[in-house]
């Protein structure tokens, strides 16, 4: 269970995110949605820890984790899978995948290597290719196993499915379902409406930097939520949704 | 010839250990590190140094690597660290370093060189025509060993591993928990290390001093731009090349201009591809 | 904009500060019958084997004359040497010291050790006679300036008994030469080597350079050595020979090794290391007479005080360093001023060997101590002695319109 | 032209008028030691000036200026050898420096930052290579005497004049379309070229106007000199002139003098023995980029607007 009390994150005089409270379940896909530049990516970056906050609480299992670095968050339970996918072009599928187990022992690092090759066989036939001669959609499969690497109780997901073909966001839609099944926690930045409808129970709504929508996936489409905020329209107040 | 070509791959033994220092840490922190001259000479007169005091040899050689390690990482946490946000600075900090290293030497030792002993100085191999002395065969095993360690270390540690993500993609390697800050040290060590071999290597057949690293540096910068800042086996490639043209050139055109002909490799390089032979989206150290 | 005014007076204002913080100097003193001359001497850099030891002689030197002073226009006066280093870069240090000491301090005469050229153009504009202690580069560096003079022979007088010594008793028949390039005294020994060697019939089988700084000489000693020659010749001064002797000896070479640096015990010790024993075997330095292997009482005197006084061997330059002063002291006795460079300048051509002095110069027709700018002394021939770790003289000879003369062999020179 | 333009332009050639006098008393009236600093001083306030297009402006860190400043003054040299008149012979150095220039603009304005930085440190080090090993024109390694082209008087007189027309010449230039290409190149350049900037040809003319500044403080250093060695145009010095800009404030008028001024006095001047002084140097360069990017004269310049701001609100 992830908690996010008032983050705000402040670049010089501008404010990015303001005062965004949210919380995500273990077992679901918890949406984040908004308009571009409405401060979604900014929220994840801010919860891990990449961005400087100027206020906020983050909470983990009871656990209080604000004040950790990227590291300290990474260990504790919270992975982020970056927008763009950003693997290693040039290092192997396998280090790639190791890379995310960093500071594991290696045991610990081989046994969820084979947790990782058991859910996604082809991955473990390609482990020596370079990362940079996967497909778009094979990259991300990647990026997310890479994320699942250090055993998170949470990920962190910025715009899985941008340019991916419609066969590969299913794929991924596939994987993040099976994640979040094995009990996983998952928060998901995503423009793509059919994907969030498949897969996301509850969702938050942001525009200009705060949240002001909250409710099942299904609600928040009935009541208009979703298209006002895609349309910079924010007229639903915060709490109407929960 | 073959002699001449033999000399060659001496000088590109050489060129490789302190270029691939210098590509490590580009490739890592994107600092175009003069003081690495800085750090051999001090490595050497360190050496020296300890072999004065009564030292042996190998003793005396591994103070001078440890001396060599330490200025260098000392260098990355005192200076380069501050500036790593800010790229247009780092060539500054970098020749100021270079000016505090190089003149500490000179302020400790005197500007005159002197002479680093070898239990091999006098020992002698022929093939041939060929003639190889003790001092720089062993150049060239203290090379290869070196880099040979350095490509296991890289290969198949976690570490090394690690090194390789921060010098693709620095901001990803973070996002997943990498401690950057310590691959950076981590990257001054390693450079520090193999500016102590560059140093124990081929002081011994020259002499110690201030300036001993000046024409090497210049000439480890045309390798590392040749084989694409960042690139590990393409500063050992580069390196071989660049040690053969200049031998060539030397041998055959003028020995005053030897490291002139790096030169023109370099400007010919830069004239086809303004961003080196790799650009460095595409950067790796492997 | 009035920060930019602020900035402008700012820095105009530290220049005028820095300037006059170390503006000129108090000139030649209150003290009347103290006369102040200058030395600019290579107290660091390449040549620093060079101006510490010109300076110790010359302290010696100065302390000597003053035990009793010097009459000029009949007063006494003693004698105070101001010293500026060039950091072995006369073009860049040695012409700011000039300037100075001519200019600002107006000091009469000036003594140095390098760089004659570089210094004619100021000569130009403020012309004062310059002493040079050291400098035997082939072609001379008289012919560069009329204010110019040299206390020793130059090259020319010294190298061809390097070729004859090594034909006679050693039997060699070809030699290699191996260059510093644009080293002057390198090039002009090289010259030398190749005149010399055709008029004693040796063979010139190779020739080969390495730029001066450059640190792998492996080029240049593999062509030397390629032509299998009986001796190789290496051509420059102590500092830059060394390493390549080193280098050369590493690649195999075991025959004669000839040169005309002056290196000594200590300064080989120091640039070869603890091998130095082993490297400088078979090795022949032909050079002007030491003060340690002169027969002349008077040089083999000092050469003892000075061993005794800095615990290092004299080279060469030190005589003429210590005879500096004596110099200065009879051509201003002889022009009656201390201050006029133009009337010592006169002077110098005019005086005879000064007594005090300890170089055993060859006297001159007319018994000047200068005939056309130059003084010469005895050159030799020494050699390495392992046992002793030492050198010892193994030929003395004088050189005269284009032939060696007066030579005298040493019967077993290491003992 | 609109009176705060002129106003603008008194307040900033006013300072430069005075310097310029100031140096021509200084050179007069200082010998020895104190004359060689200013000498350096005023020679290298012309180089640098050139090297403020470059640097200071368009934030191209090049290494290339001692090689230009060495080749004007070499190259007049050797062309007085061959009794050219003076002022041929100085027109003909700075010409041909110019030349080198494009040369090096055309291989390495393509190339981005510390691609440039390198590749203008490897022209400075082949320079280097030519003036010690060309000995037949050079004089090798230490150097070679100066044909006195001009009188020492007129010497003094063209190098403080030069140092205000210099100045005020870089005022003017900053202040036109070229000056905000450049500073545009500085911004972004991406950027730049996308928005019809011709980022190339701008860096190629700075690089070539540089060269003529620093050749022409070449001519008139060796005039003053009378020789001339590889030592005074290494890449160490090419160095200290990018360090000298960047302490002074990249990009302002005053900036060379500065710059000059306080490397110049800390290498010359400040004598704590053999190496002391470049540490200092090292450490001061090194402070300075990390505690003030944008120099002394940034320092001064925000001190001066905090004053003024709270001379205002008082």
């Amino acid at each position: 269970m992830l908690t996010v009390e008032d983050l705000t994150v402040a670049f010089g005089p501008t404010t990015a995110v303001r005062g965004v409270t949210l919380h995500a379940a273990p077992g679901t896909v918890t949406g984040i949605l908004g308009a571009n530049g409405a401060g979604k990516s900014t929220t994840l970056l801010g919860i891990h820890g990449r961005v400087p906050r100027s206020s906020g609480r983050i909470v983990l299992d009871g656990q209080d984790v604000t004040g950790h670095d990227t590291r300290a968050l990474v260990r504790a339970g919270l992975a982020l899978c970056p927008e763009n996918r950003r693997l290693f072009p040039g290092l192997t599928i396998e280090d790639n995948l190791l890379v995310g187990a960093h500071g594991q022992g290696r045991k610990v690092r081989r046994q969820r290597l084979r947790g990782i090759y058991d859910r996604f066989g082809w991955v473990h036939a390609r482990r020596a290719e370079p990362a940079g001669r996967l497909s778009g959609g094979q990259q991300q499969t990647v990026a997310i196993a890479r994320a699942l690497m250090s055993d998170p109780r949470l990920v962190l997901l910025d715009e899985p499915s941008s340019g991916l073909s419609p066969v590969a966001v299913d794929e991924v839609g596939e994987a993040l379902r099976d994640i979040a099944r094995a009990g996983t926690a998952v928060l998901l930045v995503e423009q793509n409406v059919r994907l969030v409808r498949q897969l996301c129970s509850t969702a938050w709504v942001i525009a200009h930097g705060e949240i002001t929508a909250h409710g099942t996936v299904a609600e928040l489409f009935a009541a208009g939520a979703v298209s006002d905020a895609y349309l910079g329209k924010a007229t639903v107040p915060p709490d109407s949704g929960s | 010839m073959s002699q001449v070509l033999v000399n060659g791959l001496f000088l590109g033994c050489l060129f490789a250990v302190v270029a691939v220092g210098l590509t490590l840490v580009y490739g890592v922190m994107e600092v175009p590190n003069f003081a690495h001259a800085g750090v051999i000479v001090l490595a050497a007169y360190a050496t020296w140094a300890a072999g004065d005091a009564g030292a042996p040899f190998a003793l005396a050689a591994l103070a001078g690597i440890a001396c060599g390690a330490v200025v260098s990482v000392l260098t990355e946490v005192l200076a380069y660290r501050w500036v790593v946000d800010k790229p247009a600075a780092s060539p500054a900090v970098a020749l100021g370093l270079l000016l505090i290293l190089q003149n500490t030497a000179l302020r400790g030792y005197g500007g005159a060189g002197r002479s680093l002993d070898t239990p091999y100085d006098t020992v002698l191999f022929r093939i041939g025509p060929v003639t190889l002395p003790g001092v720089k065969v062993a150049l060239v095993l203290l090379a290869v060993l070196s880099l040979a360690a350095l490509h296991l270390l890289l290969s198949r540690t976690s570490l090394g591993r690690a090194m390789r993500a921060v010098a693709q993609d620095r901001e990803a390697a973070a996002m997943l928990g990498v401690p950057i800050r310590r691959q950076y040290t981590l990257a001054f060590l390693i450079a520090g290390l193999l500016g102590g071999v560059a140093a124990i290597a081929y002081a011994p057949t020259f002499q110690v001093s201030p300036y001993m690293a000046d024409d090497v540096l210049l000439s480890a910068f045309v390798v590392v731009v040749l084989g694409g800042l960042g690139s590990v086996r393409g500063a050992v490639t580069g390196a071989l090349v660049l040690g053969v043209a200049e031998s060539l050139g030397s041998a055959y055109v003028s020995s005053a201009y030897q490291s002139a002909f790096g030169f023109l490799l370099l400007v010919l390089v830069l004239v086809r591809w303004p961003s080196g032979l790799r650009s460095t989206d595409a950067r790796r150290v492997a | 904009m009035r920060s930019r005014t602020a900035a402008a007076l700012l820095a105009a204002g530290s220049i005028a500060l820095s300037t006059t913080a170390c503006g000129p100097g108090s000139g030649p003193g209150g003290d009347d019958t103290k006369v102040k001359v200058g030395a600019i001497l290579s107290m660091s850099g390449v040549y620093s084997t060079l101006g510490p030891a010109e300076k110790n002689a010359m302290t010696m030197g100065v302390e000597e004359l003053n035990r009793t002073g010097f009459t000029v226009a009949g007063r006494k006066h003693t004698l105070e040497i101001g010293y500026a280093d060039d950091k072995s870069d006369p073009a860049t240090t040695g012409v700011v010291a000039l300037r100075d000491m001519t200019q600002s301090q107006k000091l009469p005469v000036i003594a140095y050790g390098l760089g004659s050229a570089t210094y004619v153009p100021q000569l130009r504009r403020k012309p004062v006679p310059m002493i040079n202690i050291l400098d035997s580069s082939y072609p001379s560096v008289l012919a560069q300036d009329p204010h110019l003079y040299l206390t020793r022979g130059g090259s020319d007088t010294y190298v061809p008994g390097c070729l004859s010594y090594t034909k006679q008793k050693l039997g060699t028949k070809s030699i290699a030469v191996i260059t510093a390039k644009g080293e002057p005294y390198g090039e002009g020994l090289t010259q030398l080597v190749q005149k010399s060697a055709q008029a004693e019939g040796v063979k010139v089988v190779a020739t080969s350079d390495y730029p001066l700084g450059s640190t792998d000489y492996g080029n240049a000693i593999n062509t030397a050595v390629a032509a299998k020659p009986d001796a190789v010749y290496l051509s420059s001064v102590t500092g830059v020979i060394l390493p390549v002797l080193k280098q050369l000896r590493q690649s195999g070479w075991t025959g004669p090794v000839l040169h005309s640096s002056g290196v000594n015990p200590d300064q080989a010790r120091a640039i070869l290391g603890n091998q130095f024993n082993t490297l400088m075997k078979d090795n022949y330095d032909c050079a002007g007479t030491l003060p340690t292997t002169s027969a002349h009482p008077a040089t083999a005197a000092f050469a003892k005080a000075y061993q005794e006084r800095w615990h290092e061997y004299p080279q060469d330059l030190t005589m003429w360093a210590y005879d500096y002063p004596f110099i200065v002291a009879a051509a201003m006795t002889e022009a009656g001023s201390t201050t006029d460079p133009v009337k010592i300048d006169r002077a110098l051509g005019a005086i005879s060997i000064p007594k005090g002095t300890v170089s055993g110069w060859l006297p001159n027709p007319g018994d000047l101590l200068f005939t056309d700018h130059g003084a010469r002394t005895t050159s030799e021939v020494t050699t390495w002695c392992p046992a002793t770790q030492t050198i010892a003289s193994a030929m003395t000879f004088d050189h005269r319109d284009g032939a060696i003369v007066d030579q005298v062999f040493a019967k077993d020179a290491c003992g | 032209m609109p009176a705060s333009s002129t106003a603008r332009h008194a307040a900033a050639l006013g300072p430069v008028a005075a310097v310029s006098v100031l140096a021509h008393v200084l050179l007069i009236g200082f010998q020895g030691e104190a004359g060689q600093l200013t000498l350096l001083a005023v020679s290298w306030t012309i180089a640098l000036t050139g090297l403020n297009f470059v640097q200071g402006i368009a934030g191209y860190p090049s290494l290339a200026q001692a090689s230009f400043f060495g080749g004007g003054a070499y190259l007049s040299a050797i062309l007085l050898d061959h009794g050219l008149p003076a002022a041929l012979a100085a027109a003909l150095a700075v010409g041909g420096t110019m030349l080198a220039g494009l040369v090096v603009g055309l291989v390495f304005s393509r190339t981005r930052g510390q691609y440039f930085a390198i590749g203008t440190m490897f022209f400075t080090a082949v320079t280097t290579l030519v003036f010690t090993n060309a000995a037949d024109w050079t004089g090798g390694p230490d150097g070679r005497p100066v044909g006195l082209g001009f009188p020492l008087d007129t010497t003094l007189l063209l190098l403080a004049g030069s140092l205000g027309l210099g100045l005020a010449a870089f005022h003017l230039l900053a202040g036109t379309r070229f000056g905000a290409r450049l500073r545009a190149v500085r911004e972004d350049e991406d950027l730049a070229q996308h928005l019809g900037v011709p980022t190339a040809r701008v860096k190629l003319v700075a690089i070539v106007v540089s060269a003529g500044f620093g050749a022409w403080a070449g001519v008139l250093f060796a005039q003053y000199n009378g020789v001339v060695a590889p030592s005074q145009f290494t890449f160490v010095q090419s160095f200290l002139m990018f360090v000298a800009i960047g302490i002074g404030g990249a990009g302002r008028l005053f900036a060379p003098l500065v710059g000059s001024v306080l490397v110049l006095g800390l290498t010359q001047l400040v004598n704590f023995g053999p190496g002391v002084s470049q540490i200092v140097l090292g450490a001061v360069f090194i402070a300075v980029t990390l505690v003030a990017p944008h120099g002394v004269l940034g320092v001064l310049g925000a001190l001066w607007d905090r004053i003024r701001t709270k001379a205002v609100t008082a």
